[in-house]
């Protein structure tokens, strides 16, 4: 860990994992007790993720997300009250009721829109980033992905034009291994899909996605280097969803136990914490009021949320057109 | 449909019965798609498969709509009879053009030299929180298509029964099953039976008013027939069952009878598949009309999310039920 | 359009025209497309636009119709207002994710938070051996999306002011330009007009049947009429113009006035818009009718190569003639 | 040149591309004076590609198509006549006129068809591969493309998946350096199409596409590879039409007259017949007799098109459905 890191900044990092995952409980629970409509798809287990890569924006720029988005809008500051109300489809939701979990697109923050078509986010991320070319407005956008959406078209045709017109853009693969059941492996050849840079003529890079640290610097060189003008760079992401794919998959036929458990073992907020107690970046106490405060401002998003009416059904009707 | 024995299992079943049949029966059968072989489906309409038939006849699919669709034609003409799973509807607007341009059009381009036996599963149908992406019944988009087939069934022994046909067709048949349904049980006739394509079905006789109803709009329909009986208004429920091919004297033999015409589909409704069914039966009804033929879809507007949103917008057994009231007033 | 002084300018010069007018008018207004740039489009439609308005606002895409409607789209909702071509409406089948599941249902998706200003040119019509993958006129597809609006212009005065309202218009729109028509001149007004969406057209008034015809079918329409005016029948043409939105209006009070409705439009006619055209305005029209009403497309058959099969499956003047004679017979 | 090779090994060769060339000169000629219908894609200057890569193959063999498929077609031994009349839209065509210069499809020889979408041949070849593979015929498939086609998502999706089940493909890429009007160097950064090879773990080759031999021997090592069930190889031919996009495109706008001089220059029959010349494989009057008789031939073609009637209009109506 670098010396120059403030433990302000360090404690951020942890604050906005922990943040995540206190989330994902809820919603959880949520689900579970009947009170959340439709799924989610939950992202316990890859916050080093969207906590390392959002770390590195500024306020102008832009993130494209994906059907397990949560994690992302988090990471980039979205409000957890707006967000948890949506996704039990009440009207004080960041979108009126009408997103859920899978669709919450608000330019607030930047936040180009979650998606509900696997690799749909992509071309629309890269469009942001012909605007910010073309306007010369020097934002950034960071293109988030599952590993099985590179296998999408989609990913393809963007990725090409990206490179071609040097977009400023940085497109973020969270490799968990599978699509669904589908384990990545079985469909896909290539093991580092940062391989198919290449293909682009793009730099790509594979990394651990679960030390919030090098995430953060990786895609850091990466905005940095697409601001300049340099145009896009590739980054996997190697990490693991905890839980099934969406809440009401049990996830047991497709992965061993001693995979979950070893992956387990490599929680980014547990290996975080300990690496920042262990250079003392910060102490004991510090985080135990941090993680309290957290599951108390998570705890007045549920409220908020179960106290938000449902929209009127008329609304229904409105904000086809504009 | 003349077995007398009957057994209960749901839609799902259904599904993986009719396929399981079919891929013993011949072994060019194949079955590939996204999640179809060691979950056996995103909803469990293929499981035990590929257990019984193996890795590469039940494949489970990288998430390729295009390239899955794409490679069934190729593997189609060249001899397999494949079953290509598109996991909603919505999602086969990233496979239209190995949909529309490729398997719809082979065979004529090639003057009638090749034959696409292709069988493309997809799921329609709102009412589970889905949202904007998942929720769409884009029966509309294939039905205009000439060159595919386009079946719609209802219950699980309809399903069974068509789905058999469409995998023995040597068309492409785009088959359409109702998500809201595969933990549903049915009755379904025990042993081997077939339902061909293009032949409506009268699921309930009546005399007032003609409801000509879609897939698990056909049940909606048959829930409101029950109670619009009540009032003693007998209305006579079809199953179109199958788009392309069109029966449409069974439905000009009824609303000859019934003076009324009632059209629902769970498509949105407008350039829905409902008009058409209206206008293909139009100059055969017209002067035995009493009252303007009227349809019922999914309103035009996007799936929200929120229950509270999204039930008002999809047609149920009670909207079918007030504007089959409203028509057959005398 | 109440300028009294005109030009005579081809439909492709009438494209170019609007593009560069709201090119010049707003710097957030770009065009890309395959070829759209160095050769001024596969139509010559856009010649002499990146000549004036540089590569990054006037740019040749490589040929990823998914990728290019896509980046529209975010390019839309960060502030731009892209125009993206799509050279054949045949393949929009490979941008329909983004067209219909992003494009039309990303403002909805946010509760009105964002706007989609995105207009996508596309080429429909056959007419010219292009065949089963590039004839198509997939005008059904798109209108049936709520969220889209769906612009199928007639002559090249029509059009220009119809593309430059679509330009400034906040949502998505499909304008759909017919390939036959590029070279023909039109008559267009001089100077700055536009057309607003969702007002259709009387071209020709009559009494004896209403014609309503979309894109070029409007011309073949008052071809049709100008035959039929010599037989002493005067036909009403209504031009459409919209698709989405459209307006009924128009139509229903000519119908009460004629008693008849022919739809001409020229996509394939089963699931077509035409069947439609017809639902929507049954309810109010119903007892006005003498007549059934009748629909004219394309036959539903793939576009075959060789202009001996082709020119026979597509409706043209002739065919327009004789189905309104039959139907204006007292 | 190999001292193994036969000279009526490569006298075929030569008479191939001469029959593609002289094919595709009448075809011009028949736009020109106006009994052509609509437009068809010229080979002329790509020959050397078709040709070495159909001489790899056996009969039960498969090749995939493109919108410029006449040379692929007459490559793999298809009726210059059938394929005459067809593109006059004539009853006695391959497909009795409903297919013309650009879907020709014929299972006689294995040709899964020339597409007039942009790879949409490319996962049709793919799946003909994954039959090939799963009834263990041992038939391989040659996937032709543009340059510009590998843009498409299609080219993506089938790559991927043939490499991961190691299907016995060829893609063989025809980098003509141009799509319509548009450079390839303008809409995409990677220099060498073979790169995105490694986008899938699989083999990948760029060659000179205007060298019959080098085709021929590139190609066989790759069909011999996939026969043999090691999986698929991408190929990247270089080469150049020497007219425009298509018969009605003087394709002056976007290239220029010394680029097209120079490729002008390398034009794969006059450099394979020098050398065979050169090397003494054969005499100048076995070529001119060849010739002769290939010209005949295709006059005959031409004439038997000519004659052939157009299609009753009720056959609109026929081989919608089986
Ligand atoms: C185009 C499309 N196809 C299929 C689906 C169904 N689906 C939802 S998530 C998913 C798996 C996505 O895998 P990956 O991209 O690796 O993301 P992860 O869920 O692992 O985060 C699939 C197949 C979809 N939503 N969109
Ligand atoms: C999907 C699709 N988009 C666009 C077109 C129009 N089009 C026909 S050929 C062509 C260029 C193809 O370039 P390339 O793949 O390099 O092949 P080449 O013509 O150079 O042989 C284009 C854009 C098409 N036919 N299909
Ligand atoms: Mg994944
Ligand atoms: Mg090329």
């Amino acid at each position: 860990m670098k010396s120059s890191y403030q433990e302000n900044f360090l404690t951020n990092l942890y604050a906005t994992m922990f943040r995540i995952r206190e989330f994902e409980e809820q919603v959880f629970e949520l689900y579970k007790i009947g009170l959340m409509p439709g799924l989610a798809h939950l992202y316990i287990g890859e916050e080093a993720v969207a906590t390392g890569a959002c770390a590195t924006l500024e306020d102008k720029d832009f993130i494209g997300s994906t059907h397990r988005g949560h994690g992302h809008l988090i990471a980039r500051g979205a409000d957890t009250k707006k967000m948890m109300a949506e996704i039990l489809g009440k009207k004080d939701g960041y979108c009126k009721g009408k997103a859920g979990s899978m669709h919450i697109v608000t330019l607030d923050k930047g936040i180009l829109g979650a998606n509900g078509v696997v690799g749909g986010g992509i071309p629309i991320a890269t469009g942001a980033a012909y605007m910010a070319k073309i306007k010369d407005t020097k934002q950034v956008t960071i293109c988030f992905m599952g590993d099985s959406a590179t296998n999408e078209g989609s990913f393809h045709e963007s990725l090409n034009m990206a490179a071609a017109w040097d977009l400023p853009i940085v497109y973020v693969i969270e490799n968990n291994l599978y699509g669904i059941s589908v384990g990545l492996k079985r469909v896909t050849k290539v093991a580092d899909l940062s391989e198919r840079a290449k293909a682009y003529g793009m730099k790509g890079l594979s990394i651990d996605g679960n030390n919030v640290l090098k995430v953060y610097e990786t895609v850091k060189e990466a905005v940095d280097y697409a601001r300049e003008g340099n145009g896009p760079t590739l980054i996997e992401c190697k990490t693991y969803r905890h839980k099934g794919h969406h809440v009401g998959d049990p996830g047991l036929e497709y992965r061993s136990r001693e995979e979950e458990d070893e992956w387990k073992a490599k929680c980014p907020l547990i290996c975080f914490k300990e690496a920042l107690l262990k250079e003392k970046k910060t102490t004991k106490k510090a985080i135990a009021d941090l993680e309290t405060s957290i599951v108390q401002e998570i705890k007045e998003a549920v409220e908020f949320a179960k106290n938000s009416p449902y929209p009127d059904p008329s609304e229904a009707f409105e904000d086809i057109y504009s | 449909m003349t077995q007398d024995k009957f057994k209960e299992i749901t839609y799902a079943q259904a599904v993986a019965e009719a396929i399981d049949e079919e891929m013993a029966r011949d072994e060019n059968v194949i079955l590939m798609g996204e999640d179809v072989g060691i979950i056996g489906g995103n909803f469990k309409a293929t499981v035990g498969l590929r257990d019984k038939y193996g890795d590469w006849r039940v494949k489970d699919s990288p998430i390729s709509e295009l390239g899955i669709v794409g490679l069934g034609v190729g593997a189609a003409i060249t001899g397999l009879r494949p079953i290509i799973e598109i996991m909603f509807s919505d999602f086969m607007s990233l496979g239209m053009d190995q949909i529309a341009n490729q398997a719809a059009k082979i065979r004529y381009m090639s003057g009638g030299q090749v034959k696409v036996p292709l069988t493309i599963r997809t799921t329609i149908g709102g009412g589970r929180s889905s949202a904007a992406q998942h929720s769409q019944s884009l029966q509309a988009w294939v039905a205009h298509i000439p060159g595919l087939k386009v079946v719609v069934p209802s219950t699980a022994a309809e399903l069974k029964g068509l789905l058999k046909t469409a995998i023995r067709d040597d068309n492409p048949v785009i088959f359409m099953e109702h998500k809201m349904e595969y933990n549903k049980k049915y009755s379904v006739p025990v042993g081997e039976y077939t339902i061909p394509l293009g032949q409506a079905n009268i699921v309930n006789e009546g005399d007032r008013l003609t409801i000509a109803a879609t897939s698990s709009m056909v049940m909606r329909s048959l829930e409101a027939a029950q109670e619009l009986a009540k009032d003693n208004i007998y209305v006579e429920v079809i199953d179109i069952r199958t788009l392309v091919p069109f029966d449409k004297q069974t439905i000009i033999d009824s609303v000859k009878k019934t003076g009324r015409l009632l059209i629902v589909d769970e498509g949105h409704l407008s350039f829905g598949v409902g008009a058409e069914i209206g206008m293909k039966v139009m100059e055969d009804v017209f002067y035995d009309l009493d009252y303007p033929m009227m349809r019922l879809g999914t309103e035009d507007v996007p799936f929200p999310f929120s229950p509270a949103l999204e039930f008002p917008i999809i047609p149920d057994t009670k909207k079918i039920y007030q504007k089959s009231k409203e028509m057959a007033r005398q």
